[in-house]
């Protein structure tokens, strides 16, 4: 069984990889660490609160919700 | 920086953080009710309508809750509602409420307090009413004062017509409640899909994309992906790659916009206002229903939207002087039929009414109940 | 009063209803650094026909994914104490009840970091401050969190479940709703800040069929107080309606106002003999009759809840209003609700599973088939679900004889 | 008798309903070479739970494309009798009256060339001659040719159309469907006997919306007579009613069976005063009223049809009734119907343009929406053609400001 | 050739063939109208029921027309009809006339004739009845006698329902009429999708493919178009060309089988019986309404159909007991509510009857209104 910080790194490390191609739902991300590690949803929820309060990834909001590398945002460059 | 913290207490706050709660939910309400409220909960008898804005509870105990409603304009400043705040500690031992429409209500029980309560408020500009047989305030959204999307200002609109509607609000006049709504586009944040008046700003035309712009502030596959329809696709302008969008499978509802910036929806001459009537949620006599299109453009004229508000008055008016008591819109055009609400309000029956979505088929006479 | 020129506007300023105008102006009194240019860009609005704000996705607080939801000026360099204001929506207490106290907090935080302009309350129930910059969010948050209030929903997370008033002070609530809806809320927590879902989800409750608090229309699961039993009649309160009915100046009409406006017909009047006679059986419950004579008619005493799920706004599949999953499920509060929140977790379980991006509840039921989905929740069918049965005969039958059996057998 | 032996079939013979088995079994003795084995193949069916025929589309007469439907068993070999088993649609005279003297000429061409079997009629309306063999097709119509009678439809065709009795012998008519359906009837030919449409198209017309040839469910364009005026009232006969209504023993009930019962709720009856009120702008024309009371009320003077199009069965897209495309066209016969037949040109124009392979005209309708159609047949829209306007947004604003123009003027 | 002509005649008639008249239409109605109604045609004014089967219709002109209403079983021989055109000459000057729905008329322009032509029609085992208030013949379709597709035999059944219904058939004494219709499979060549009770054979498997025979006796391509749904795609079986059905995308409608003959639909332990009841097609009060499911499945029990009848028989009495005078069946259904609908007849709900095609959004009970 892996541990959430194993869950939360294989996690980071999916939304790493495609970060400008693909934009990942939470929901995604607990389906993927299920899959990869057959971590169970709860561990996977504890991984996406570690990785969102330690800020290395930041949730946004277009029309639903995604978890993504903080990054400065396109509206407010002007 | 803009608030008044020193560097210190910033510090300090930060290394608190860590253990900052989270997840604690809502006070519990108990501590704001009035102790009438908490005396009798859930022992209330029956209500009665003193007066328009008035309502008496009666408990089994034999006590009595009066309430007081007045109007707000929901978006307020702490200012107001300082001098709001004054006035609850006045007549009503510091408690206030707000109803799901965003009037405020002070629960006395004190039958001798009304009046002396109505007075100041009356004396402060705010209304007394929309209870019963009113026109109670407008659930609405943000409009041009803080949404991106917005075809149309829900505050503006909503002033013009509750000025317009301030005798329907104060009075109990209508065979009805007369339930309005505002939603400033397609997401209808307000409550337009079912109310008895709702109006609805919205968008003629696609986004018009700023190739531009586009590359620098969004990413081409999230762009595309953010359309409901699927009517963003990717393509080159110029050499750069930007995205097109497929006019016909449109329907303005600016999700694009939302995810990209550089897909500004607005458009000055073609925005504007829809007015949809027939909607109820109350599952009183009849079920549910959902508004009907009934104007299908009315342009944005602001500052005082007069087509909007005299719409608005023409449809209140017909159904005020021809339906049935208890009888809301929607069940009165039920009753009398399409062809007599447009014949009586004169409003134009066009191709834009008659629906080509997913259920049409359910919205067409297949009978020959006409009427002449 | 500022001194921003605002012609368009100021012609909604006074009046008899009380004028959002007015509301800003008095803050850019208070607050200038944000409403002096919020009056500027709505002025411009108000000109140029169309709204100026960008939204911005990545605001928030740590650790939480909702509550904020991001705005930028599209026009920065002519308003830029708006370049930033976004709004921040707050869980009120079930039942919007205030004292001037708690209110006064929040006015005094708002104050402090915001604009001091504010929607009492959002459509959702929230309460809303309305304007404020990224870097002030953690700082008002630290301080809200101390104090006990919490952030409400955004994005694809449980939003901040509501309630009409109910119990506390309605003649009609047949549940708790506010007990229900506080104990709801803290149950959801997790849900409602963590944004996990394939979109967002409502939860609003009424205590009866009036549904004052539109749960039917407005809400992915609706809550909404019924009962089983017989309409209770007070013998002496329908006597007095009768002596009304019978004078022509009270304008009211015990035939035409009660008995021929039930929608199920089953209730007769007879106006001689004083007697009105309901055939519950056939009564929908749909609260008419009690409303006309809220002294005289009252809800059973057998009470509980419908359960209606899917109701939401058009975009995209059109809009949908609840459809009925249990037509009766009793709301034990020493259960703490257990049954209505087991239903919850499988729902959940079900459209976190199932779910497309972007679908809500009620759109995962159209495209599955609500004998379907109702299968995965393990609920029964029942005739309440439906309006009538199915027209056409395109039955997929998957239960039939097998061939090679009867054949042997 | 004949010496088949069918014991299943057996048990349908006789009764007080008359038996379609005694009606074989009489032919079997009269026509013995098709209905001996027309029996064994049924009683084969009775015990084993199936049809055993087989169709074939082949059979025809020549330069027609349309009367003939082609069977043939699938065990010719047991009942060689029906290996071929074709039926023959005959128009039969519009309105379904008829004298012995042409009925038996009909019988007796049928007794030469066939099994003597038949249904009068089809459900369509035609007369139906049932079982016969590809090689006699052409000599049987031969001879129903030179008398004068013709083949029905089938396939893509026209199918004959058909009418309720309308005038000859009905009250309510407000249309002369007979001569309307017969006129037509004759002017569609060419389509009917030469298929060339999407799919089939039927024509039915009733007299009034009672609507007796289910004109409404089962015709691709439904002619219904109706009426714009008032309800004509006879007083003298409204005062018998009201008489009956006051007789307890006569169980007629002028409030409960009429103004109750009236759909728009646009009836008021004084019982006391005898006087009985129609808001007639406000009658749907139900016939409901009239139904009950057919001395005293009747139809109005000012007559003519609504046209309705696109009823059929379920397969494919789901059963559909009419819609409503025309609320009030005269039948002008001194017109030769001109106005009705070009709205059926245009409509045949469209289709055969547009339509999809067996899509019915009510599927191609649904396919492009009512609105688009209604624009291509060049009519007008009219509240009259839905119950109710679009709930959903999703409006395709067609016009608008071109932002250039503007920007310029 | 099983005809009698001559191979002479046979030549003689080939030579002519070309000279056949075509395209002559309809013989005209007026020749076979009774004199007492060409000479009041578009004259009436009224009709009264002198007693089930019997009605009166009486001309501008004081004259009356007396039509008497009798039974037939739709599928006639020409014996039987020779005996219906003795009567007619005998009792009605040679004319009689079909309804729409297979029943047989007779236009008496005599009064005294009525009871002398009942008496003969009963003595012929022929019921009088089927008018107003009464269920009247069933308008139903070929069955195993003549068509490929059918679940079932329509005959068996209507002759089963009929003898069950008799009293029905011959009496008034029903709330309102009650139009039953039957079809062998889903093309409902009957009236089952609009009436009060609708009894639909129902095949529940998809097609048997019967590869050893399909290159022989069908088109692939074509035996692939045939199917409306798109069910149907080309394979290779056993090395040999074929084809494969998708099962959840066959609705069982046998429209394949039409065009291919490998492909029988038949299956004699699945195929069976559905009920459906509501519907109706005239205007009267409510709008046509579609027939909603009741059973969803009973078995094909030749000759009797037993459980058919006895469906029918509670539907009807259920309905008879229960609904008030004019209500037609799917009224009083609206009326009741369908919980009280299979609560009376003690039928099963089942997921069955929950609709999940395409308009069954519009099926769902999206409101608070419930019956316990
Ligand atoms: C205070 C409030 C609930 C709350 O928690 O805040 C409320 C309170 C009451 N409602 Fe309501 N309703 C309230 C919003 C609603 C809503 C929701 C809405 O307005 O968006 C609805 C459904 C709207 C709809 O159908 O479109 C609603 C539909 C009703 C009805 C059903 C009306 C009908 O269609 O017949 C009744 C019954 C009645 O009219 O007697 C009712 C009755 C009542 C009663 C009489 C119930 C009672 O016995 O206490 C309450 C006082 C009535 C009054 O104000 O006239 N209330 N009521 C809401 C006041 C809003 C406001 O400020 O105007
Ligand atoms: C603030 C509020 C309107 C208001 O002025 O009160 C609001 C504001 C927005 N809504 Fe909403 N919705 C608000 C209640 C609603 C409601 C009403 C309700 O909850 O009862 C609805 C209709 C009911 C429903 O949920 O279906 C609603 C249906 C939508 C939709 C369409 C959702 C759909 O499935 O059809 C969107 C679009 C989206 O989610 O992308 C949307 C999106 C939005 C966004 C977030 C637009 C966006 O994509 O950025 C708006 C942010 C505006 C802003 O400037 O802050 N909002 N939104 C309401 C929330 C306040 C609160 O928390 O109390
Ligand atoms: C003979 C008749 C039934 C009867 O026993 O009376 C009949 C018999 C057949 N119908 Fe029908 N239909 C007959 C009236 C109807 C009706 C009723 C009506 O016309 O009022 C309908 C429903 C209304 C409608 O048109 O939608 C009807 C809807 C169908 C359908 C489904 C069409 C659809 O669009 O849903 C089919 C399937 C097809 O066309 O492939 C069909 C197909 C057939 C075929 C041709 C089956 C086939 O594919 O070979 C049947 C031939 C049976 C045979 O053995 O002769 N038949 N068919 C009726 C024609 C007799 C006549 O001309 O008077
Ligand atoms: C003879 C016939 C027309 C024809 O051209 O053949 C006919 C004749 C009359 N119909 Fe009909 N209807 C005839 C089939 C129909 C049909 C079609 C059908 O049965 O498939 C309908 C629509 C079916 C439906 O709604 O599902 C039909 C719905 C009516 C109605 C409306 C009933 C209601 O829903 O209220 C009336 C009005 C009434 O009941 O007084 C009516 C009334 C009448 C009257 C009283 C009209 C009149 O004044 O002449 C006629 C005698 C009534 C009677 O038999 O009780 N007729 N009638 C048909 C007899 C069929 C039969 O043998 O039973
Ligand atoms: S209705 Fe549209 S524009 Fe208005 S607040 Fe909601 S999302 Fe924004
Ligand atoms: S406005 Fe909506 S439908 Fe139109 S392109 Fe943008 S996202 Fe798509
Ligand atoms: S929904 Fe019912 S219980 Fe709640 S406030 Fe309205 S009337 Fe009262
Ligand atoms: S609650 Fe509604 S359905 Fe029930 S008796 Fe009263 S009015 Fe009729
Ligand atoms: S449809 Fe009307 S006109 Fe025709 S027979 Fe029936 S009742 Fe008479
Ligand atoms: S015809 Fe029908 S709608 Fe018109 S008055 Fe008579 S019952 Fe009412
Ligand atoms: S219903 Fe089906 S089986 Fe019966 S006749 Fe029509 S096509 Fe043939
Ligand atoms: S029975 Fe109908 S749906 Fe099924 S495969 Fe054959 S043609 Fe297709």
């Amino acid at each position: 069984m892996a541990t959430v910080e194993e869950v939360a790194e294989c996690m980071f490390k999916e939304v790493e990889q495609f970060s400008g191609k693909k934009r990942f739902k939470p929901g995604d991300l607990i389906k993927h660490v299920q899959k990869e590690l057959g971590a169970d949803k709860d561990q996977a929820k504890l991984a996406i609160r570690a990785l969102t309060e330690d800020g290395r990834l930041v949730y946004s909001y277009f029309g639903g919700t995604w978890l993504e590398l903080p990054y400065q945002e396109g509206a407010a460059k002007g | 920086m803009w608030v008044n913290i020193s560097e210190e207490e910033l510090k300090e706050r930060a290394a608190v953080r860590k253990k900052r709660p989270s997840d604690m939910g809502p006070p519990h309400f108990e501590q704001f009710l009035p102790p009438v409220i908490q005396r009798n909960y859930g022992q209330w008898e029956w209500h009665e309508f003193l007066r328009p804005g008035v309502i008496e509870y009666r408990a089994a105990s034999g006590e009595s809750c009066y309430v007081v409603r007045c109007a707000s304009p929901r978006l307020v400043g702490t200012t107001w509602m300082e001098s709001i705040c004054k006035v609850a500690d006045e007549f009503a031992d510091g408690y206030l409420r707000f109803t799901t429409r965003f009037n405020i209500e002070f629960n006395l029980a004190d039958k001798s307090k009304i009046e002396p309560l109505i007075a100041k408020l009356e004396s402060m500009g705010i209304p007394v009413g929309g209870t019963a047989n009113s026109i109670s305030n407008i659930t609405h959204t943000q409009g041009w004062v803080h949404c991106h999307t917005s075809a149309s200002d829900a505050s503006g609109v909503v002033k013009n017509v509750m000025e317009e509607m301030i005798g329907e609000f104060k009075g109990h006049k209508l065979p009805q409640r007369v339930k309005v709504a505002f939603a400033c586009c397609l997401n209808m944040c307000g409550a337009v899909h079912c109310s008895d008046i709702a109006i609805l700003g919205i968008h003629r035309r696609p986004p018009k994309v700023n190739h531009s712009t586009l590359t620098n502030l969004c990413e081409i596959p999230t762009t595309v992906a953010s359309c409901p329809t699927g009517a963003i696709r990717p393509t080159t302008v110029n050499g750069k790659p930007s995205v097109e969008v497929v006019e016909s499978k449109c329907m303005y509802c600016g999700n694009c916009y939302t995810t990209c910036p550089s897909m500004p929806i607005h458009n000055a001459i073609n925005d504007g206002i829809s007015i949809w009537v027939g909607g109820k949620v109350a599952n009183a006599r009849s079920k549910p229903k959902f508004s009907k299109l009934a104007i299908p453009f009315l342009p944005n004229n602001p500052p005082k939207w007069p087509e909007v508000t005299q719409a608005v008055r023409k449809i209140v008016d017909v159904y005020a002087s021809n339906a049935k008591d208890w009888e809301r819109v929607g069940d009165w055009i039920d009753r009398i039929g399409w062809p007599k609400f447009f014949e009586l309000t004169g409003f134009e029956f066009t191709k834009y009414h008659i629906d080509d979505y997913k259920l049409a088929t359910r919205t067409m006479n297949m009978s020959c109940h006409i009427r002449f | 009063m500022s001194d921003v020129k605002t012609p368009m506007l100021d012609e909604l300023s006074g009046g008899q209803w009380p004028s959002f105008v007015d509301q800003i102006k008095q803050e850019a009194v208070h607050t200038p650094r944000y409403n002096n240019d919020m009056l500027k860009q709505l002025e411009i609005s108000y000109s140029d026909n169309r709204g100026h704000w960008k939204h911005g996705g990545l605001v928030g607080v740590t650790g939480y994914g909702a509550g904020i939801i991001g705005r930028y000026t599209d026009i920065p360099n002519e308003v830029p104490g708006v370049a930033q204001f976004h709004t921040v929506r707050v869980i009120p207490p079930t039942g919007l009840y205030y004292t001037t106290e708690a209110l006064r907090f929040l006015m005094g935080i708002w104050n402090k970091y915001g604009s001091g302009l504010m929607n009492l309350h959002g459509t959702t129930g929230d309460i809303i401050f309305l304007g404020t910059r990224t870097n002030h969010l953690e700082l008002m948050w630290d301080e809200l969190a101390a104090a006990g209030w919490d952030l409400g929903g955004s994005g694809s997370s449980n939003r901040t479940p509501s309630a009409c008033l109910g119990k506390s002070r309605c003649d009609a609530a047949c549940i708790d709703t506010m007990d229900l809806i506080h104990n709801i809320t803290n149950h959801v927590m997790d849900e409602l800040h963590r944004p996990a879902f394939p979109y967002k989800f409502k939860i609003k409750a009424s205590g009866c069929p009036n549904d004052c608090v539109a749960a039917n229309a407005r809400s992915d699961l609706a809550i909404i107080g019924i009962w089983k039993d017989d309409i209770r009649i007070n013998a002496a309160e329908l006597k007095n309606y009768f002596a009304k009915h019978k004078d022509p100046k009270q304008g009211f009409d015990m035939v035409n106002h009660v008995a021929l406006m039930c929608p199920s017909r089953c209730i007769e009047v007879d106006v001689n003999a004083e007697t009105l006679n309901i055939r519950n059986g056939e009564c929908v419950k749909c609260m008419h009759c009690i409303n006309v004579m809220p002294k005289a008619l009252h809800v059973g005493e057998d009470t509980g809840a419908v359960i209606l799920m899917g109701a939401k706004a058009p975009i995209v599949e059109g809009a949908l209003m609840g459809t009925v999953l249990v037509p009766f499920m009793k709301m034990d509060k020493d259960d703490d609700y257990q049954d209505f929140k087991d239903l919850l977790e499988k729902t959940w379980d079900y459209w976190e599973e199932n779910g497309q991006n972007r679908e809500r509840i009620g759109e995962t039921i159209q495209r599955v088939g609500l004998a379907y989905f109702l299968q995965q929740l393990e609920l029964e069918p029942n005739p309440n679900q439906i309006n009538a049965p199915r027209d056409n005969p395109y039955i997929f039958y998957d239960e039939f004889f097998d061939e090679e059996e009867e054949a042997a057998g």
